[in-house]
């Protein structure tokens, strides 16, 4: 009988319940393996296994994310599983384009088990009282919309725009809608006028246009949804993960509804990143390989999903009836369809929390130009980066 | 006493307590501890400041001498921090200690229901940072705050404010926080020093003709300074060291409005993996509170005599 | 005539009434509200008309923190890495602040203030290698392991606390004890630190208090449940995908019953202890 | 200043029982009586500091009752000295004129007076914990001084120093009282403080005045056994025994002690009492038929005089003897008593028993 | 006991120079001076709870200089009494035997004796906060005497009680002595205690032992000014001058003072001296041609005494007077010296001057 723990960020309580759930699973089919979980924030979640990196101490196995697994290889935080995949079964259920977001130079470092679809979430019942036919499709559209939906004087606002933790992750969205990389080949690429023009654009939302809630600042994922839950704003954008939550407080279908993301002038960029789980350490590597192949599976991935909404990786489970017939789903599969993975690169996760957010705060805090605010993210990109 | 015990283990630590090899004993427990918890890993922080030690360039760690306190003088986030932290500092701490003051004050008048009012007031203190952190983003939340909704109603604000997401009222909020949360530990300080000084001195300075202002003035402040360095630098340390509230109520945002150093430190070592820098920040900010509470001890002693 | 004076003290006790009632309520407003965010619905805390009194009165959030954070477990071991931090503190800090107090040594008060410096490297950067040695010693995720951590700051507070009150007892009963025919030892143990009873308890709630709140140290000390403190699990279940406030509200609220419970049950040798000890201060 | 049925009670507590006392303007009164007595209290009530629960003060001709103690321009001088910690020696003494106004030029000099007349010029810069406790005393001293008050308190302002320095700054104390003038009134339980130092002195017990009067009446003609127990050190003898009065007159009797007194109206018969003698009307003398026949128990040499205590009948007896004293323990000793210079005693109210002149000697 | 070149130091900070003492079985050792002087270090030293910088020290004819205080079979009793707050007086009283593993039994009839020899039996449930002060002194003393040890230690038992009760135990303490026949180091710095209580006095100062000798030796020759100050109250009053020696013998003059001396061994000439006498040789005369002419500055009536300072010729001289003595500030006095009773001191050296003895009264 071996024992294994596993690191994971799972912390609310239907992420936590469905969680159990594939626990239970795992040890029926496995009754030698015997897993720990612990739970370890999110936000805390690199401190930790940074530390354990330093200080030894790694689990057997964690969850890994895409935006952090360059960070994790680059710490060498990852066992590599190229042969294991290889001979592995449940290979065929996952595509290609799953993989690419957990490798790196052609070797395999986790398994993908589910997704993050980026979306949008839009409060039906307003749309319809501003006579808005449809959710925009485009950022001049999302643009005119707003105007419509925006309402200081009744405390509403169009748009939940997220400026505190974790901000970062739209502020490159749109700097890549306007036509800006970020990083090619393991060097700082941001194309200037465009990320300006895209900086410009967003924090006008704030500043100019007025249709964004005075908090935006620092609010972060609670705050807008929040924000979205008691109708002060009518669009938020998120991923599949917060569906069950705002189901809980707004009727599906009737007072709010879900659409793709807006495309931009210059792409159309929504995320779709898939989290898998990966061994760290070699001792019970057989007993981990176990269990983040399992992760992978159908059931595994279907039980996830009744639990939490999040997006299964399997395409078999894909397939499923309770995706396929569920209307506030298909915007996210829509979104499979062009969506891309989030930019990954060593360094990535330090940037964006250190230097992205605290810039484009000071942008909407007035206190930086888009065009300062450029200089800094690739200022700090190229230190990043050396 | 049994005679058992005459001829047990503790005999001979009781002999051994008659040499002068038992100050030796006494120490060596904490020292022992201490050294192990605290020398060892400072040390460690000290060589870490100066080599290369980023986990995510695993290539690039070795001695780097003094390049990141170089580079430290051009990073515009450390002089901020630095600003900011000694802004935090400051201001909570002169907050706190009035506030503390007057509550020790009050409290030592002794009037009726006393002991139930000292209970209440030390409640803050009690509260874990998170607990207080979380507790007041949802007082000053910018949509569910009772602190807004309280000021609209009275006519002070017309809308809700962002008190986090303001640069010019993050640090003010964050400060009204921490004062809240840290000034009973004066309070508590400086009631038991105002119950040291000798009430005779009140009544020598009502004979000469002293207002309840001046004894104020002339006696408690001056027989409290004792006390108050005290708990002024025991503050100061652990208020620049511990990142916690900050933490959780802003991460440093807006811009880096709230950013501090310890924070700061934080975040460079675990969300950037650079601890070499981190550590460099770390040995900065512990020099800095040395020559400060160097400073301190001898201002304050030197005042004294 | 009587009334001037007695007039005058009148209304140094209604300014000291307003003083104090005004304290309270800014300490205990922001509690008060938690414990009624505590009872109410989450429709009733998530609404754009606020709500002061609940309208429905719930405790469903108390369950809901009891049954999901594994609550029971957390203050366990919240408790029981204090109650071994103040162990520690009591065992080693009391034979030291008993030397420093008592003994006379070369280079004593140069000890004295290093014992304090000490606190003053930052926890940040003290992680890294306090976790490597708890790990090569296997103290790593472990309670007795994460109070060893906390001595590093704490133990220092607690000598130079108890130092005071130990100043404070005479030092004659002490030679008294000796020449009665105690040892160091026996008069230390029975007539120093009885007398000292009050301070040490005064010293151990500061400490216990600074322990139960700790949270970077716990954050990062800590893997498994198994020696997870309260105040991370409450942070961890916050999380990223929120914890509901009036959950969180209700953790709060049983964040500060054994600390007050433990207060109120001390509180009477700690305000005496500490006015001891400030006495020679 | 004059005291009019002050009482003060402390919840239900009563500590001073109907106080009245009168003294006359440069007056040195001592309040003298056992710790608890009520002293510091009735002290503090014409300080102003406490409240009586009534009665009524006045200070020269003005009532103070209801005045805060600022406004009765008094100046007080504590056991503690309370010395301002903080302040220099010169600030302390000019403390009480800065209060009150008086301009730095003005202060400066009315300081520089007092701390002339104190010898404590030299001091000025000092701070308080860089006093001996002799120096201290006079800063406090010179703290009252400075503000030239009607009214000096001092609450046992000598018990803190040690037996030399009592005795200096009492005679200290003394000096200022004759070159000042002030009414003084001054609070202690050292009775030799009491004798030296007042021209009149109010002993109390139990929140009561057990006599108001001069030193010397006092020490001679205690009211009652408890004034003449608490005044004079050694503490005076008692002897108890019977008054018989007959045709031959009148005597004390007991054991082998025989005492002839003269009680002006004494009824025939015999009563108990108690004789009170001070050990230095006790003469040692080697005639068989001196009145006290006793064993040496003790002998002490204080250095000028010797004091004996010898066992006479059960009872301790103590007398002042010479320096040159040779008797040991176990000796036999013999004491002669001044007739004029006894006391008796009423055994059962305590209460001392007028009695005529007798200059006989035995 | 023999204390042999005792010395100790602080740090650079030397408290005591070599002391030597010795004391014979059953002697009452007095250590007397002024505070700081390190009386208290000394008898620390002796009973163990200090180290000495180097010395030896012998109790009967064992060194106990490396024993623990609890091997010295000593017992102590302190200024602050030391009770243990928390023990019942009984228990406080058997501690030291409890200590010592003595049966419960046996425990308890030690303390009954000693309670009873203190008169303190029906205290002995008590708790120290609950006696007065002179009942904690006698609970201080039983725990000594319970335990029959070689030597009994005193650190100033008297000087937290008042002056009356202090002259009360004083007496105590000397009976104990006599009844027990205890060797007794007793520290203090009351010089009256020093002179009842002690077979043999060591004046210290400055960590120097100025003089040891019996008490009524350093009483009436002090080997030095130091001394001879120190030792009586009020003290001895010094006037400078010249000692002159001629032909006709030797004499001290001062302003109009003159002394007739009998000095051994005088060569002719004149050196600078200072003229000590005691407060009571001087005798209040009405002759013309007493030694002393003066101005009365302040009178104080002790009651048995009556104290006179007069001013002469710019010195303050105290005398002791009569309880019946008259006169009032500004009287002229005068006084005659008893020459026999007089001591010189060399001016620079300060140290007595050896004097033949020479009967004639002034
Ligand atoms: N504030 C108070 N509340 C209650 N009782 C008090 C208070 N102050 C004094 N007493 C009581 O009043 C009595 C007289 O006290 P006071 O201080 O006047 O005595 P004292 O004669 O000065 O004694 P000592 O010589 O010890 O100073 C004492 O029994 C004391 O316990
Ligand atoms: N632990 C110590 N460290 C340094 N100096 C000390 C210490 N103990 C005593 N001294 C110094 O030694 C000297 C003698 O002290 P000691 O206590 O023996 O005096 P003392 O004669 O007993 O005085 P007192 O009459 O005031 O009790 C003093 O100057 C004192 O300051
Ligand atoms: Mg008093
Ligand atoms: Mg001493």
């Amino acid at each position: 009988a071996a024992a294994i723990n596993y690191w994971h960020h799972f912390t609310s309580q239907s992420e936590m319940a469905g969680l159990v759930k594939i626990i239970e699973l795992f040890g029926k089919s496995h009754p030698g393996i015997t897993v720990t979980q612990e739970s370890i924030p999110n936000s805390e979640y690199m401190a930790k296994v940074s530390s354990a990196v330093v200080a030894g101490g790694r689990p057997d196995t964690g969850m890994v994310i895409a935006e952090r697994f360059a960070d994790l290889t680059a710490m060498g935080a990852l066992v590599d599983i190229t042969e294991r995949v290889k001979g592995w079964k449940g290979k065929a259920n996952l595509p290609e384009n799953r993989w690419t977001g957990m490798s790196q130079d052609g070797a395999i470092y986790a398994v993908p088990a589910y997704a993050f679809v980026d979306w949008m979430y839009y409060r039906k019942d307003y749309f319809d009282e501003a006579g808005l036919s449809g959710p925009p499709k485009t950022f001049d559209e999302f643009v005119a919309a707003c105007r419509k939906l925006t309402d200081p004087a009744k405390g509403r606002y169009a748009f939940g725009m997220r400026g505190g933790a974790g901000a970062f992750k739209y502020v490159i969205d749109v700097m890549e809608a306007f036509g800006s990389p970020i990083v090619k080949d393991g060097q700082a690429a941001i194309d200037k006028a465009a990320a300006v023009e895209a900086i410009t654009f967003y924090s006008s939302l704030f500043l100019k246009e007025k249709v964004v809630p005075p908090s935006a600042p620092n609010d972060s994922y609670r705050q807008i949804m929040e924000g979205f839950r008691t109708g002060q704003t009518a669009m938020i954008w998120h991923h599949t993960g917060s569906l069950i939550e705002i189901s809980a407080a707004l009727k599906p279908g009737e007072q709010f509804a879900t659409a793709p993301m807006p495309a931009g002038p210059k792409a159309h960029i929504a995320r779709v990143a898939y989290a898998g789980n990966g061994i760290m350490k070699d001792d019970n590597i057989d007993a981990a390989w176990e269990w983040i192949s399992f992760w992978g599976e159908k059931d595994a991935a279907i039980t996830l999903l009744e639990a939490t909404g999040y997006f299964p990786a399997s395409t078999a489970a894909l397939e499923d009836d309770r995706i396929k017939s569920n209307p506030i789903y298909q915007a996210a599969s829509q979104t499979l369809d062009f969506g891309r993975l989030p930019n990954s690169f060593v360094g990535a996760a330090g940037w964006s929390e250190n230097v992205v957010n605290p810039t484009f705060q000071s942008v909407l805090t007035g206190q930086l130009t888009p065009e300062q605010a450029v200089d800094r993210m690739i200022e700090g990109l190229e230190a990043a980066l050396r | 006493m049994k005679p058992a015990l005459h001829r047990g283990p503790l005999t001979r630590l009781g002999d051994l307590s008659e040499t002068r090899y038992w100050v030796y004993f006494l120490l060596f427990p904490s020292l022992i501890l201490l050294l192990l918890v605290v020398a060892y890993p400072t040390l460690y922080g000290f060589v870490i400041s100066v080599r290369e030690m980023r986990l995510t360039r695993p290539g690039l760690n070795g001695w780097v001498g003094a390049k990141h306190y170089v580079a430290m003088m051009s990073d515009r986030v450390f002089w901020i921090s630095l600003k900011n932290t000694a802004i935090w500092v400051a201001a909570a701490i002169a907050i706190e200690v009035t506030l503390g003051f007057i509550a020790a004050v009050a409290l030592n008048r002794n009037v009726p229901g006393t002991k139930l009012f000292g209970v209440l007031i030390l409640l803050p203190y009690f509260l874990p940072n998170v607990v207080a952190g979380h507790m007041w983003a949802l007082l000053l939340d910018p949509r569910l705050g009772v602190i807004n909704d309280l000021l609209v109603r009275s006519g002070v604000l017309s809308t809700y404010k962002a008190w986090f997401a303001d640069p010019a009222t993050a640090l003010a909020a964050t400060i009204l926080v921490e004062a809240w949360h840290g000034f009973p530990f004066f309070a508590l300080l400086f009631l038991a020093g105002l119950k040291g000084i000798p009430e005779d001195l009140y009544k020598a300075a009502a004979v000469d003709g002293a207002g309840p202002v001046r004894q104020f003035q002339l006696i408690t402040v001056p027989m409290l300074r004792t006390v108050i360095t005290a708990a002024v630098i025991l503050r100061v340390i652990s208020l620049v060291n511990s990142p916690d509230l900050l933490l959780v109520l802003t991460g440093g945002g807006p811009g880096n409005a709230t950013q501090v150093l310890s924070l700061y430190a934080f975040q460079t070592a675990y969300r950037e993996f650079n601890f070499g820098y981190a550590g460099a920040l770390s040995v900065v900010m512990f020099v800095i509170l040395m020559v400060f509470a160097t400073l301190y001890i001898r201002f304050t002693r030197v005042s004294r005599e | 005539m009587f009334k001037t004076s007695r007039g005058r003290r009148l209304m140094a006790d209604i300014l000291t009434y307003a003083v104090l009632l005004t304290m309270t309520m800014f300490c205990l407003g922001p509690i008060v509200w938690m414990f009624l965010t505590s009872l109410k619905n989450e429709a009733d805390i998530v609404t754009s008309q606020m709500q002061y009194i609940p309208r429905t009165i719930t405790f469903q959030n108390y369950r809901a923190i009891w049954t999901q954070s594994n609550f029971p477990v957390l203050i366990t071991n919240s408790l029981v890495v204090t109650t071994i931090t103040v162990a520690i503190c009591v065992l080693t800090g009391t034979l030291a602040a008993y030397a420093f107090s008592r003994l006379s040594f070369k280079g004593r008060d140069r000890l004295m203030l290093s014992y304090l410096l000490v606190r003053m490297f930052p926890a940040v950067m003290v992680i890294i290698p306090l976790f490597v040695m708890m790990r090569t010693v296997g103290l790593v995720d472990s309670r007795f392991g994460l109070a060893l951590a906390y001595t590093s700051f704490l133990l220092p507070l607690f000598v130079w606390m108890l130092k005071g009150f130990f100043d404070a007892a005479p030092k004659e009963l002490e030679s008294a004890a000796r020449i009665d025919g105690s040892t160091r030892l026996g008069a230390m143990v029975r007539i120093v630190l009885p007398l000292a009873r009050n301070g040490l308890v005064a010293s151990s709630v500061f400490i216990a208090i600074a322990a139960w709140n700790e949270f970077i140290f716990a954050l990062m000390l800590t893997t498994g449940q198994g020696s997870r403190t309260w105040p991370v699990g409450l942070q961890l279940m916050v999380g990223e995908f929120q914890l509901p406030w009036g959950v969180l509200a209700a953790g709060g609220i049983l964040s500060i019953l054994p600390v007050v419970i433990l207060f109120a049950i001390v509180q009477r040798a700690m305000v005496q202890g500490l006015t001891a000890g400030a006495v020679k201060g | 200043m004059s005291i009019r049925d002050i009482q003060k009670s402390y919840g239900a507590l009563k500590v001073l029982h109907g106080i009245d006392v009168d003294l006359e303007d440069g007056g040195f009164l001592v309040l003298l009586g056992p710790s608890g007595c009520g002293k510091s209290t009735l002290l503090n009530i014409i300080a102003g500091l406490d409240e009586p629960s009534s009665g009524d003060i006045a200070i020269g001709d003005r009532s103070v009752t209801a005045l805060p103690p600022k406004d009765r321009n008094i100046a007080m001088v504590f056991q503690s000295y309370a010395l301002y910690p903080t302040m220099s020696v010169e600030r302390n003494i000019g403390f009480g004129l800065e209060m009150r106004g008086v301009p730095e030029q003005q202060r400066r000099a009315e300081v520089q007076k007092a701390a002339e007349m104190l010898q404590i010029s030299h001091l000025l810069d000092r701070l308080p914990a860089n006093l001996s406790g002799g120096q201290r005393q006079r800063v406090a001293m010179g703290r009252a001084i400075v503000r030239s008050p009607d009214l000096f308190l001092f609450d046992e302002p000598l018990s803190n120093l040690d037996a030399k320095l009592r005795v200096e700054m009492r005679t200290e104390i003394k000096r200022l009282h004759e070159r000042l003038g002030t009414t003084i009134v001054y609070v202690t339980h050292d009775q030799i403080e009491a004798m030296t130092l007042a021209t009149k002195v109010a002993v109390m017990k139990g929140g009561y005045v057990q006599q108001l009067a001069d030193p010397r009446t006092i020490y001679e003609r205690p009211a009652n056994m408890f004034v003449a127990g608490f005044i004079g050190s050694p503490a005076m003898n008692f002897i108890r025994g019977k008054l018989i009065s007959d045709d031959g007159g009148s005597r004390f009797e007991s054991g082998g002690v025989i005492v002839p007194v003269s009680i002006p109206d004494s009824a025939a018969g015999s009563r108990d009492c108690v004789l009170g003698v001070r050990p230095e009307e006790l003469k040692v003398v080697e005639r068989d038929d001196a009145a006290i026949h006793g064993v040496i128990d003790v002998v002490e040499p204080t250095g000028p005089d010797t004091m004996v205590t010898a066992l006479v009948g059960g009872h301790a007896i103590v007398a002042r003897a010479e320096a040159r004293f040779q008797g040991r323990r176990c000796d036999q000793v013999r004491f002669s008593i001044d007739a004029q210079s006894i006391n008796l005693f009423d055994a059962e109210t305590q209460d001392r028993i007028e009695m005529g002149v007798n200059p006989q000697r035995l």
